[in-house]
């Protein structure tokens, strides 16, 4: 396989080797076998690996998780596609109170190696409940692993890690980055729950993941024009967070930005901003800021650019954060 | 899955009033008095929304829509279904039932908000009795469903008065018949005995999913195990829509309870602008349904047996080419929404911290505009 | 919802083999050959679930457990699906089928953590082929319906070895059947063809309302309308429940797919040991469904029509008397579980933060101890 | 009507209230007809007011939801009751897709004046999915308010005031307390969106809301025989959240403690932490400190106590936060 690709393929890829690796892996979803799915992500793998292994579920997202749960049961390790994020609302239920819960429910005895991939986010100019931010509803909730992959390399090693793990995990696809540039894939993989600095920095850390990371190195790489250098953290996993990693540039740096796309409230980088604040208190020389989606209803697409965390945005909060 | 064999053929249960042909037919239980105006009434329909979907497509290669879900194929099932509706009823639709809007007297211009995002509905449901468009497959009929208990409570059903009686009309598609609300639905508008007619466009596909991979039995089936009548009617009859629709209709305004028509018909276009039918279906099937095409059966029967003035047919050409300059010079008018808008009717009243937010918003909008 | 009456008398279409006064009647499509051993199986089966739920309730009474879901008056029910079941089928019960855990070997005390506190469940439900308790009401239909799809994935459905072919059962109630999951699991199973039976007792009452509420056409005629067979059975006749069971599961290992069986029974008893049935049904009704008693009808049909021998009935008492002993005394021993176990198991491997909020507890806990 | 009386007993007059005061207030959930509901937080109110506004529904939570979204359409005031907290989830998709955003995408044409009262929290030795905090969910919706009350007085006002209200109101009631110990009703509510200061003090303060209140007070008298003087705030609201109320208190204590008994990464404890850390930065002295549930599936009862934010664990949080 070519080292360079896109998220797409890669994930496409990642796939392919977990259902080489292992017979009890079988995708289920709407639309994912001879489509490929709306975004093509299983193109090619109903064909290869027959309808028993990819399967074109009826339109029911209750039932896509909840028939997970059963295979699961029965020994097989599922991926579930929810077609997009507005989209996992119907098999909430499922998630939550099933899929969370199962394992602690049967006192270990009974695992959930389910993956739900996630199309998430927006940027692409599609109509209501397509660009939604649905990952802080799955990391407030025990039980659950939730990461985003942000390049090609990370899609490709973290989706097989996501399969492989007995656990389950919601798997946060910024599907704006799909079709995004080729990028290599690495040799190896950097551990799933393990942050990554993505850029060195001494003045200010700047931590997101998933869709905002390219937003991110634009950022420092405009703020370092202006001299300030900024580290980037690509946190990968939002739960669990691999807050050392932070708190290791935070020591640094005594300044942190967090950015995502869901609206502000209640959104990750709270939890960010107060265990950074209790664990890094005297380090700090100006609190958390957090340059997120507004608290709004996701905007009609023709303004999602000026709604959306963007450069000028960040730049603007790193000028704030600096005058501290 | 198991394997299954893809009927597209209609079976012998469906109710026809106009062959493919452009033969009138009669059925036993849907007997329909039409005068030749009206049926040259639902030429028009059928020939104007099929120009509305034509130029709405257009506007979208051309970059002015980022998206549009095509009717093509479906004219007479919405055309039929909505012309039996009475002002005061209430429609519910799915994101393609243009042709229903245009029954409704909305402006299409209304419906393109949503599809070239400069709005997400935008317009008042109350204002033609026609509900936003709803993109979450299955949610709107749990809405009628709960609208219809809203009419029984304002006694406004089995009281005999026409302008008072209501029904409510529930659309949605062969793959939401398999989502939980939509049987929730079902189950709530039988025990209730709610005046709610669900109205189901089979056009054979959800996306790219056939309508076997939802079910095995012919839709309509599905009422009969809750308790309420079912029936598939030819779909791209808009006879047959419009006399199976009213029945059903007023049998809800009588107090009768709900009934589920399945008008079996199909999505001649890919799902949508996105779509790429290539990867799924085969060409041959969409052949076949041109033989069965909507329009061109009114039109054999106008021409045929009916009386329409003769230069009609031009005049139709004429009004639809009207119709479309008005879609594209409309759509290209469409006012954006100003940046600051985004932190309107999020609440009926601003909390304070989204105020706050607004203002750190403006601001830098203007900033970094200057 | 407009006004319903609520009927309790079961239909004609009720699958019987035999009476509440114990006569033994056939069935054309349920033939049953029954050895008066297997009648007298049964007859123990049903005492000593009675037994256990008995002495459940005392022990809820007295503060040994939080909370109980009786199932008196659904023994028949439970027993005779049950003891249709072959070891390598699976079920998937609500949180009422202490009957059918009997069944499967299950031990009484195993069921108990749940409602004394100790635990939620905490036994592997591939031990026995017996699922978690599952309280979401109607979720466990769709477990039951993916693992039916892992069930045919292995090959292990239509090979004509019976000791491969598997098949899956899964229980819920009449107000289930109102939930979207359990109508998706329709779904799938039918359009999948899948070996699961869907085992609905309509014990008529969903905590406070009757069973009108939530359908006005018995339940069984549900399945026609997703394409599958459905038939209502005495719920109170062990035979008929084992008979029309025994059918259903071998048509879904024979690669027949889903079938649902309605099991007309009664909740003698409150909804759970919280409930107070005085608010809102008759007590005229319970007297009217004691002349339906599940295990008399077997009684008299065993001392009436068969050979057992004369201390039998004496013998099976004084087990269940043994029985009871062990679930009192068993459950008094149940262990508490430690504080900080519940930190194990939320993940397969914990995560550092959640160490961390374990090790700060622990330190917590013994300081406040000492 | 006397005006003492218990938190069941103050709902239960304010549903009425609001029934009298309005015809198109509509009460639908399981059970709340004959039964009053399995709290018998509607007891008597269909008898009174009929089998038309006071609706025993089908057993199906998304259902309750979405008709009364087609209700509000229709002109109707619907207010539904979830039977458990835990029970929420099927009907998530329809209050986070429909009902939050229904207003926003009619473009303010239609309101949706649903009240959706969930029974909360743990602390009555229920079996499992009995006793979730399923709060922050809603709190981080965009389109929802999100309150809490945690006395009969607040019980009374609060939930007519949530029924008047023309946006969407998440009604968290704190079964536990339900049939706690009488209070009196006061003459006049204070307005539902206010937090409020329920005990002074100056050198630390206290914020919950709902079921935490009780242990809230206790602990700010315990810890006053050691001389610390917290100041105890009742916020009332999740979302909207009156911040400058805790701000101010703040400001004076410069310490802050907050507890809830959802689990505490991503909730609503992190939401406080990050703004008031924001917008008090440099009054103070320690860092935000949570007490809160665990990052756990809710534990079998047997456990709960030990489990639940409890006077000794506020206590030790006081101890903490002092010693900065
Ligand atoms: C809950 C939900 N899941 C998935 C989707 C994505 N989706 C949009 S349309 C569609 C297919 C709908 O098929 P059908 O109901 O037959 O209607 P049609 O598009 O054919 O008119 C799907 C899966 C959605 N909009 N909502
Ligand atoms: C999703 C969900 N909603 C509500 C409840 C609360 N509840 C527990 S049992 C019950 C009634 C169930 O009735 P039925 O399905 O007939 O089963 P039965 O208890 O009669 O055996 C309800 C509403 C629940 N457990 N799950
Ligand atoms: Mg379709
Ligand atoms: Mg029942």
């Amino acid at each position: 396989m070519s080292t360079s690709m896109t998220m797409a393929k890669a994930l496409n890829e990642g796939l392919r080797k977990a259902m080489e690796g292992d017979p009890k892996v079988v995708i289920m979803g709407e639309d994912v076998g001879k489509l490929g799915g709306v975004f093509r992500i299983t193109d090619g793998l109903q064909k290869d690996f027959g309808e028993d292994r990819v399967i074109d579920t009826p339109l029911a997202e209750s039932a896509i998780v909840g028939t997970a749960v059963g295979l699961a049961i029965r020994g097989y390790r599922p991926v579930c596609e929810i077609q997009f994020d507005g989209f996992v609302f119907p098999g909430f239920d499922q998630i939550v109170s099933q899929v969370a819960k199962f394992h602690n429910r049967s006192a270990g005895l009974v695992r959930m190696p389910i993956t739900i991939r996630i199309p998430s986010g927006g940027g692409i100019g599609a109509v209501e409940h397509h660009s939604e931010s649905v990952e802080t509803y799955f990391a407030h909730t025990a039980g659950l692993k939730v990461v985003a992959c942000a390049n090609p390399s990370d899609a490709y090693w973290m989706i097989q890690e996501a399969i492989a793990d007995d656990d389950p995990v919601i798997f946060i696809e910024p599907k704006r980055l799909y079709h995004a540039a080729k990028d290599e894939i690495e040799d190896a993989p950097t551990p799933i729950y393990q942050a990554r600095v993505v850029r060195p920095g001494q003045h200010v850390t700047l931590a997101g993941y998933g869709p905002t990371m390219s937003t991110l190195l634009e950022s420092a790489t405009a703020a370092a024009e202006d001299g300030i250098e900024a580290e980037v953290i690509d946190l990968r996993s939002v739960s669990p967070l691999d807050i050392p990693t932070v708190l290791e540039s935070v020591r640094r740096t005594s300044r942190l930005i967090v950015v995502h796309e869901a609206p502000q409230s209640f959104g990750v980088g709270a939890e960010i901003a107060a265990r950074v604040t209790e664990h890094a208190f005297y380090s700090l020389e100006a609190p958390v800021l957090r340059v997120t989606g507004y608290d709004t209803v996701y905007p009609p697409s023709r303004l999602e650019h000026d709604w959306l965390p963007n450069l000028d945005r960040v730049l603007d909060a790193i000028d704030k954060i600096m005058e501290y | 899955m198991s394997e299954h064999v893809h009927a597209v053929h209609p079976e012998p249960d469906l109710v026809q009033l106009l062959t493919p042909e452009g033969q009138r037919v009669e059925h036993p239980d849907y007997p329909l008095e039409i005068s030749d105006e009206d049926v040259a009434g639902l030429y028009r329909d059928l020939v104007l929304v099929r120009r509305i979907d034509t130029e709405a497509i257009a506007l979208q290669r051309q970059g002015e829509l980022g998206l549009w879900a095509s009717l093509l194929g479906q004219e007479a099932a919405q055309i039929g279904s909505g012309r039996a509706l009475k002002p005061h009823d209430m429609a519910f639709p799915t994101y393609r039932e243009h042709g229903v809007a245009w029954c409704r007297d909305v402006d299409p211009l209304t419906l393109l908000g949503l599809f070239r995002g400069t709005n997400l509905g935008g317009f008042d449901p109350r204002e033609h009795n026609f509900n936003l468009y709803t993109i979450v497959i299955g949610a709107q009929t749990l809405h009628a469903t709960g609208y219809a208990m809203g009419v029984v409570r304002d006694g406004a059903v089995g009281t005999g008065d026409p302008d008072r009686d209501t029904a409510v009309l529930a659309f949605f598609g062969d793959g939401a018949s398999s989502q939980g609300d939509v049987n929730e639905a079902f189950v709530w508008s039988s025990a209730g005995n709610l005046p709610v007619v669900f109205f189901c466009q089979n056009n054979q596909w959800a996306i790219s999913e056939p309508v076997t991979t939802q079910s095995r039995v012919p839709l309509y089936q599905r009422a009969s195990g809750f308790g309420f009548p079912g029936v598939r009617v030819d779909g791209n009859d808009v006879l047959a829509c419009l006399a199976v629709t009213r029945k059903a209709l007023d049998d809800a305004r009588n107090a009768q309870g709900p009934t589920l028509i399945e008008a079996f018909t199909y999505r001649m276009n890919p799902h949508t602008t996105n779509d790429d039918t290539r990867r799924y279906r085969l060409g041959s099937e969409v052949e076949t349904w041109k033989l069965r095409d909507p329009i061109a059966r009114v039109r054999a029967y106008l021409t045929r047996e009916a009386r329409v003035d003769l230069d009609f047919f031009d005049d139709v050409e004429h009004e639809a080419k009207k119709l479309a300059e008005h879609v594209r010079s409309g759509c290209r008018a469409l006012p954006d929404p100003t940046p600051e808008s985004v932190f309107d009717n999020v609440h009926v009243t601003m909390p304070d911290e989204l105020q706050s937010q607004r203002a750190e918003f403006v601001d830098f909008v203007s900033e970094v505009a200057s």
